[in-house]
């Protein structure tokens, strides 16, 4: 058995040799035509390439082994799952962190509280695409256009008219609402990956007009000197305004978490899921197939609105090239790794992939090869996300009773691709 | 006897195909009908064209729901025929199978409630009447299938006769007058269709709902039925009771064969 | 204030990304500068020179934190960043915390002359100096009429055609005849060089990076149409007349006057080519002027004082690889001349004037 | 109405979408088989071109003829891009197949992010002159100005590609278990087609694809960098889509449309908003027809 | 000619087969009856190595194949009128029936036989155009189990084969069956609800319960036990 797989460490090991050779090893200089082999890097990938086929394979087998013994009685409910059901392990959890969430700012440097800021607007935008994904299973690749019309709207109301941030902060939901309609009407007939590429397009198409249209967006070159949020006219120092962003983001999250938590487990939320599972059987069981993809778009929407307008007073500048495709696509990445439909699990989500780049930066330039690789790898090991999403489920007593207690416990396989 | 459903010269065509030929049609209020025919004959087909699944080429379907106008009802959205009191299954299973069983039967009820996004973020006390009231009613439901060991299960868990009787507990939570059945035995032993058989009678005799299924074990069809319906490519080719049905030629040539093993 | 330890430079730019391209030389050029100081004066009064280099992906939101993450490990002063936008971003963050912030790369008129950023300055020409440049010598010195101006849509490349677009616009004799954007990466710009021709222009003036701008040179040159190509500074780049090759020859640009013979700058290069085994990358002098400026402010003040490096930037003379410099109020360099070039013989040719 | 300069947009919006359409064949196929937006496959494009771009200088300092060069510099770069797209789906997708429907798309774009930067960090950032290896025939030279032999290559390629591909497809053995794996893939498991060898093909047929087209567009535009591959990606995917995706004609012919719909736009309105006009047309024509142009329809039948 | 010995096979981590012990010979039919969720699909798809077992050891013709995949598994002869009907739902009818020979090399013979399936169910030969996904529920039936037999397969494992057709098709299939049994000698691995038709046809059958073989026996025996009488053939 050993032997077996030192053998195939070796094929793989030579395998990877083959197929970087050309650009590990040869770099050529086709200006001076020079061409230098650099063949130490070969044996980097030899070496590197043996070891990690054995991670990968004792990874691979841990999670074969995980499935295997679970015995067949077994409560299929993760650890985390029952940890957090559990009150007594529940509530002092709750208020370490809670201690800890309102300490951070006391305890780190304004690095420290800027970034936990950013990771907490992803947070809100990935709770927000969580709507549109996660529970209506509406494949939306363009969710950062609603986030870019939110922040345009601070920037350029503030510019013109001098409206300030809490004035907007609604207009700016608002506004996400808006386009989500506008977006939804015509193209929520579309199925799955074309409503995909649809998003896409809508997304770039508002980036472009952005990027194109001097008069009313100032183009590429952006909108400077933006406010941040107001207190009461207070002027704050560097420091002092990370802390009041801070504890802004962590006052709008739990507002998103709240309402995203009572929407989900309401007659609407109900809706979006039957959706994702068989529209078909959705409209047959008398539930308006548009409106209510209509109303997941929007209310998506409004909270990348929302907090576009807090972004924009965050970076105190923007210009059309953070809302890029790429944004989209980390944050369905939020919401997929941490797994789809379920709150905790974007939340999770949104920190590791919005810290993780940050403390990567120790690895400087190898900072975004990991990021890719560690994608890869999480998606490949834990295909459900961090999370799995969990169905609500109701006890009772007997016939005729109340239903008595709601907590969540089945587990909910998100949808395999079954083709039947 | 007042008719709830009256179909009048339904036609269907798929490209060159007809699948629906001039089919005229009626259920009675309180009935229990069949519509049986061999296969292709265009039954699925007939239920998707009354039930809004596809638009009929031609042709009229309209309803009278018990104590509500007469209404037609042709080119209406699915989820509007449901509205009005239409509810079906489908030949081929369609839960939503990562959804429990509880909330399968909870999303029947969202055309008979109203709450809607302000209600759910701030879940007033109407709200939370509302909800219980939906949940409450669903489980009733699930004990009168006799499901209600299963429902914090997930759908696609539940062995096949179940799912079968979950799917018409999901219709029932719709309340409608009229319930469309695609070969609802299809897939259960004899016992379990026996089973099936005393509970479309109690969905009848209890809830007042009248029933048409499709359906090609004859034994049920012929134990239920008040009346017959006999379809062959695309035309209705016979009507009566399961007396007449049984010795008419036509339907024996067409679908029953030489005997029946009834 | 005087300080304990090293003094500690920050580097911000994009590192990584699709614009990596433009931000890695610079962190070269810092690499170079620091290395040299330490290695024989042992940095600045006894105090070793640090290198806090911090990527930002050209992306405002990033910057931000790249600038909280420098000003939070103690940077004294920040080369950086390489995109306008970027820079205008961590502007705000330096600038409360009182930290001199010099870019080689960013070019956008605002940050200069709104006077909302006194802590910036920069070693390259702004975008209007630059489009002024272009028309002038269009207009003067060749004498054209009607000009096509084409931008890459970016910041830099649309900021400099505006300008140029304004500034044609103010001559009575010459006209705008085609003004457009082109998408950058795009595989092919047929069509705006069909409609360069169609409209008649009897010269191109570009905003934009050379990668465009080969691509469009290419094709027009291909489509037999021969009038002159004006481009800037991202355009002048040996490895524009690389990929055009022979189409290359005549196109102009604008660019720092006379780097070729000015002997920090060969030094530089020889520098860059010893330890990194190629020639140096966009803005690479310009970064490693900004250094040198910088350190020699430094070095004059005696600390890292926020006034005291201010004074000696705007008042201290210093040699660098872009000639010798000092910077006005407005944080933009004296002593930068700008010049136009030619490629000639596969060579850009600084063009007498 | 100025016919020459419509001939030449139109000209130039034919290469511009057998461009398009050569990388979007290889997305169709992979997406056809295992309904994954593949977003690596711009890189392994991008791959592709690069590996040409060293085979090439390799040899041509070896002092090879450019003929030679040209054929032993494209062989290479399939080769090379058949055995990173191989590769990919190993590593990246096939521990995905039982995974939750969007998974593998989160896992190709973190394929994508690091095959960019692991060429960034072992080449270089910069852009790299491509040789033009397409040589200029010489009975072209009188028409050079309206279209070059590398145009006429890439639109020929395109063609030559399409055809043999809906052959493969619809006729052969292989391309039979293509479309039943597309299908059901328990079911095809059940009538002895071996899934995982069918899907290891198309990727590496469709990877063959991105090198081929990497290897003409390099040469015809002259330069790469790490990071041409995102755009082209994104721009054929759109083809694809807009074509129907899963279909090989549809491909190319949505590869088209979106060429002449960008040359069109910029010619006649403004080369500013050509994308706009692009995607504004993907959300015009899947309106009308949400399976794209040539795709099949999705209603399903209950 | 089959043999499965002590098999367990999992969804998962829910184990739907706790150990099963069939035997079957060659030329014979036998049938599999058992009440919803008893793992009777699970048997079948466990034996084509879909859901592979993980414990136990199945041997068909004397060959170890629970390790084979199945395309292996099917090359040894084994073919599957899966439940639910699997068929390619954009393939049209013809099509569905050419991969149902997918592993054959004999052109005319596969020609033949797509004659001879037309001729058996005429109603396909009118749809032979016709997308597979079109098909009513019925037509659908009869062509998944047309396919199977395009296999000429040693072994035919036949999923409820009666699902959703007419009375007349039921008994024409079950006359097919009876044929190609008898004509081919192809064996015949029947699961079925319609257990009084089952084990009819059939030699011998197993009962199954919560994923255990509970009873096995001659099929006429079974027809007559109590316990199956009252259980499975609904008095
Ligand atoms: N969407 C469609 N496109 C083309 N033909 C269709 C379509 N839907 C149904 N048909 C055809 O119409 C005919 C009637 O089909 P239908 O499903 O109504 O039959 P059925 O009576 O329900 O048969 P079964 O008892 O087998 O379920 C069939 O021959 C079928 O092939
Ligand atoms: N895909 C699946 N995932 C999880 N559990 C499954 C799956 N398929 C079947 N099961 C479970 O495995 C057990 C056996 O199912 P199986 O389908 O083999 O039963 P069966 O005897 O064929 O029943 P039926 O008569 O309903 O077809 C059941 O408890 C079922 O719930
Ligand atoms: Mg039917
Ligand atoms: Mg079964």
């Amino acid at each position: 058995m050993k032997i077996q797989d030192i053998k195939e460490s070796f094929f793989i090991a030579a395998w990877f040799i083959l197929l970087t050779f050309p650009i590990m090893v040869i770099q050529v200089n086709p200006i001076e035509n020079i061409i230098e082999w650099r063949w130490w890097n070969l044996i980097l990938v030899g070496a590197g390439s043996f070891m990690l086929s054995f991670v990968w394979r004792y990874l691979m087998n841990r999670k074969a082994g995980q499935k295997r013994k679970e015995s067949e009685d077994a409560e299929d409910i993760p650890l985390t799952q029952r940890l957090l059901r559990n009150p007594r392990f529940f509530v002092p959890a709750l208020i370490v962190l809670g201690v800890f969430v309102f300490a951070f700012p006391f305890l780190f440097s304004a690095y420290q509280i800027n970034i936990m800021t950013t990771a907490l607007i992803y947070v809100v935008l990935g709770l927000g695409l969580n709507i549109v994904v996660g529970l209506a299973g509406l494949l939306d690749l363009g969710y950062v256009a609603f986030y870019a019309v939110g922040a345009y709207s601070y920037a350029l109301l503030n510019h013109h008219f001098g409206l300030g941030f809490w004035t907007v902060l609604p207009v700016g939901a608002f506004m996400g609402a808006m386009f989500g309609v506008l977006l939804g009407f015509p193209v929520l007939r579309l199925r799955g990956d074309y409503l995909a590429i649809v998003t896409l397009g809508f997304g770039e198409i508002i980036r472009l007009i952005l990027e194109n249209w001097n008069a009313f967006s100032f183009g590429p070159s952006g909108i400077a000197n933006i406010p941040r949020p107001g207190f009461f006219g207070v002027d704050f120092s560097l420091e002092a305004s990370s802390r009041y962003l801070y504890f802004l983001m962590i006052a709008m999250a739990l507002f998103t978490i709240f309402v995203v938590n009572r929407l989900q487990n309401s007659r609407i939320g109900r809706a979006w899921i039957a959706l994702r599972e068989d529209e078909i059987a959705c409209q047959a069981m008398g539930i308006d197939k548009t409106k209510t993809k209509l109303t997941a778009f929007a209310l998506g929407a409004t909270w990348a609105g929302m907090v576009g307008v807090m972004f924009a007073a965050k970076t105190t500048f923007i210009n059309p090239a953070s809302f890029t495709f790429l944004e989209s696509a980390i944050i369905l990445s939020i919401v997929v790794l941490g797994g789809m439909g379920s709150i905790v699990g974007v939340i999770i989500g949104a920190l590791v992939l919005i810290l993780l780049p940050e403390y990567l930066r120790a690895f400087s330039e190898y900072r975004m090869l990991l990021f890719g690789a560690i994608m890869v790898i999480m998606m490949v090991f834990r295909p459900q996300g961090i999370i799995s999403g969990v169905r609500r489920t109701y006890q009772f007593k007997g016939k005729g009773d109340k239903a008595v207690k709601t907590r969540e416990t089945v587990k909910q396989p998100a949808p395999t691709t079954d083709h039947s | 006897m007042e008719p709830i459903l009256e179909v009048k010269d339904l036609t269907m065509d798929f490209g060159g195909l007809r699948a629906l030929d001039h089919l005229d049609l009626e259920i009675d209020r309180g009935e229990i009908a069949a519509l049986i025919g061999p296969n292709g004959a265009g039954k699925t087909t007939f239920f998707n064209c009354i039930t809004g699944i596809y638009i009929p080429t031609r042709g009229d379907v309209v309803i009278s729901p018990p104590g509500k106008k007469r209404e037609r009802i042709n080119g209406l959205k699915p989820n509007h025929v449901t509205e009005r009191g239409m509810a079906r299954t489908f030949q081929n299973i369609r839960l939503f199978p990562s959804m429990t069983v509880l909330e399968n039967v909870m999303i029947g009820r969202h055309c008979r409630t109203r709450s809607g996004i302000a209600g759910a973020v701030f879940r007033g006390p109407g709200t939370r009447e509302e909800e219980q009231a939906v949940v409450d009613k669903s489980y009733e439901i699930l004990e009168k299938m006799g499901l209600s060991r299963f429902v914090n299960e997930l759908a696609r868990n539940l062995p096949y006769g179940a799912q079968r009787r979950l799917e018409i507990a999901r219709a029932m939570a719709t309340e409608p007058f009229l319930i469309l059945l695609d070969e609802p035995a299809a897939g259960m032993n004899p016992q379990e269709t026996y089973e099936l058989d005393q509970l479309i009678l109690r969905i009848r005799d209890e809830e007042g709902i009248s029933l048409l299924l499709i359906e090609h074990d004859m034994q049920l069809v012929m134990s239920l039925s008040d009346r017959i319906f006999v379809m062959d490519y695309g035309k209705k080719i016979a009507q009566g009771t399961p007396e007449e049905i049984k010795n008419n030629p036509v339907v024996i040539k067409a679908y029953l064969g030489e005997e029946i093993d009834a | 204030a005087a300080q304990e330890g090293p003094i500690k430079v920050g580097v911000a730019g994009a590192h990584s990304g699709d614009l990596a391209s433009y931000g890695i030389p610079t962190v070269r050029a810092a690499t170079l500068v620091v290395e040299e100081r330490n290695e024989q004066f042992g940095g600045i009064d006894g105090k070793k020179i640090e290198l806090l280099v911090e990527d930002d992906v050209c992306k405002p939101e990033i910057a931000t934190n790249t600038a909280t993450k420098l000003v939070s490990d103690g940077a004294h002063v920040v080369i950086g960043h390489i995109c306008s936008g970027a820079t205008k971003a961590a502007l705000g963050i330096y600038n409360d915390q009182k930290l001199v912030t010099m870019s080689p790369s960013a070019t956008n008129p605002a940050l200069t002359q709104s006077g909302d950023y006194p802590n910036f300055y920069r070693t390259i020409a702004s975008d209007d100096a630059q489009a002024r440049l272009q028309v002038d010598y269009a207009l003067k010195e060749m004498g054209l009429k009607k000009l096509a101006v084409i931008h890459d849509k970016g910041d830099y490349g649309k900021g400099l055609a505006e300008f140029a677009k304004k500034f044609i616009e103010d001559e009575e004799n010459a006209e705008v005849v085609l003004y457009e954007g082109v998408t950058p990466g795009a595989v092919d710009y047929s069509a705006v060089v069909q409609k360069v021709k169609r409209s008649d222009a009897d010269g191109v003036i570009f905003g934009g990076y050379h990668p465009e701008a080969s691509k469009i040179v290419m094709q027009m040159r291909k489509k037999k149409m021969d009038i002159p190509f004006i481009s800037d500074d991202g355009v002048k780049d040996d490895t524009f007349i690389k990929v055009a090759g022979e189409y290359a020859e005549g196109v102009y640009a604008t660019g720092p006057r006379d780097t070729s013979k000015n002997p920090i700058a060969k030094k530089a290069v020889e520098q860059h080519k010893a330890k990194y085994g190629e020639d140096p990358g966009a803005f690479f002098l310009n970064a490693y002027a900004a250094a040198m400026a910088l350190l020699n402010a430094i070095d004059v003040a005696g600390s890292t004082d926020y006034d005291g490096i201010t004074k000696a930037l705007q008042s201290e003379f210093v040699a660098t690889p872009l000639g010798i410099i000092r910077f006005d109020e407005r944080g933009d360099a004296i002593g930068i001349g700008f010049s136009m070039y030619q490629v000639q013989n596969g060579k850009y040719v600084e063009l007498e004037e | 109405m100025d016919w020459e300069y419509f001939f030449e947009l139109l000209l130039g919006g034919l290469t511009r979408g057998s461009i398009y359409a050569l990388i979007a064949l290889g997305y169709t196929m992979v997406y056809g088989i295992i309904e994954l937006i593949n977003f690596a496959h711009g890189e392994i494009y991008m791959i592709g071109a690069f590996t040409a771009l060293i085979a090439a200088n390799v040899l041509t300092m070896l002092g090879m003829n450019e003929l030679a060069v040209l054929v032993l510099a494209s062989v290479v770069a399939i080769l090379y891009s058949a055995a990173y797209g191989f590769t990919v789906e190993k590593i990246a997708y096939k521990p995905l197949r039982q995974a939750p429907r969007l998974s593998p798309l989160i896992s190709a774009i973190g394929m994508s992010i690091f095959l960019q930067n692991y060429v960034l960090l072992a080449q270089t950032s910069d852009f790299l002159p491509f040789p033009s290896l397409i040589p200029e025939l010489e009975f072209m030279e009188p028409i050079a100005h309206i279209i070059s032999s590398a145009e006429v290559i890439i639109i020929l390629t395109t063609a030559v590609v399409m055809i043999l591909l809906t052959l493969l497809i619809k006729y052969t053995r292989i391309g039979k278990a293509m479309r039943a794996t597309a299908q059901d893939r328990s079911m095809a498991m059940l009538v002895g087609v071996n899934v995982n060898r069918v899907i290891s093909t198309t990727f590496v047929i469709g990877s063959a694809l991105a090198a081929v087209g990497g290897v003409l567009i390099a040469s015809h535009i002259g330069m790469i960098n790490f990071y041409i591959g995102f755009i082209a990606g994104i721009k054929a995917f759109t083809a694809a889509v807009l074509g129907g995706i899963g279909s090989i004609p549809g491909a190319v012919l949505g590869g088209m449309v979106l060429g002449w719909t960008e040359s069109f736009a910029t010619g006649y309105v403004s080369s500013d908003y050509e994308d706009v006009f692009a995607f504004a047309l993907l959300v015009i024509i899947l309106i009308f027809r949400p399976a794209g142009i040539l795709g099949r329809s999705t209603t399903q039948k209950v | 000619m089959l043999k499965l010995s002590n098999v367990e096979s999992y969804y998962g981590n829910i184990r739907a087969l706790k150990g099963i012990d069939i035997e079957i010979s060659e030329g014979e039919i036998i049938t599999l009856i058992g009440a919803n969720g008893a793992g009777k699909t699970t048997t079948l798809m466990s034996i084509c190595g879909v859901v592979p077992p993980r414990h136990g050891e199945i041997l068909f013709m004397g060959r170890p194949i629970h390790e084979m995949s199945p395309d292996r598994i099917v090359a040894l002869g084994i073919s599957q009128v899966p439940e639910g009907r699997r068929i390619f739902p954009f393939l049209t009818v013809t099509e569905n029936l050419d991969m149902g020979a997918f592993l054959r090399k004999d052109k005319d013979g596969i020609k033949k036989d797509i004659e001879y399936i037309y001729e058996l169910f005429p109603i396909l030969a009118e749809r032979r155009n016709q997308a597979g996904g079109t098909l009513s529920g019925g037509e659908q039936q009869m062509l998944a189990i047309s396919r199977a037999l395009m296999a000429r397969p040693k072994l035919l494992l036949m999923d409820e084969p009666s699902l959703g057709l007419a009375p007349l098709v039921i008994r024409r299939i079950f006359g097919i069956i009876e044929k190609i049994n008898t004509e081919n000698r192809t064996t015949i691995f029947l699961v079925e609800q319609n257990a009084n038709l089952a084990l009819k046809v059939a030699h011998r059958g197993y009962v199954m319960e919560n994923g255990r073989v509970i009873l096995s026996d001659a099929a006429q025996n079974l027809l007559s036990n109590e316990q199956v009488k009252k259980a499975y053939l609904g008095v």
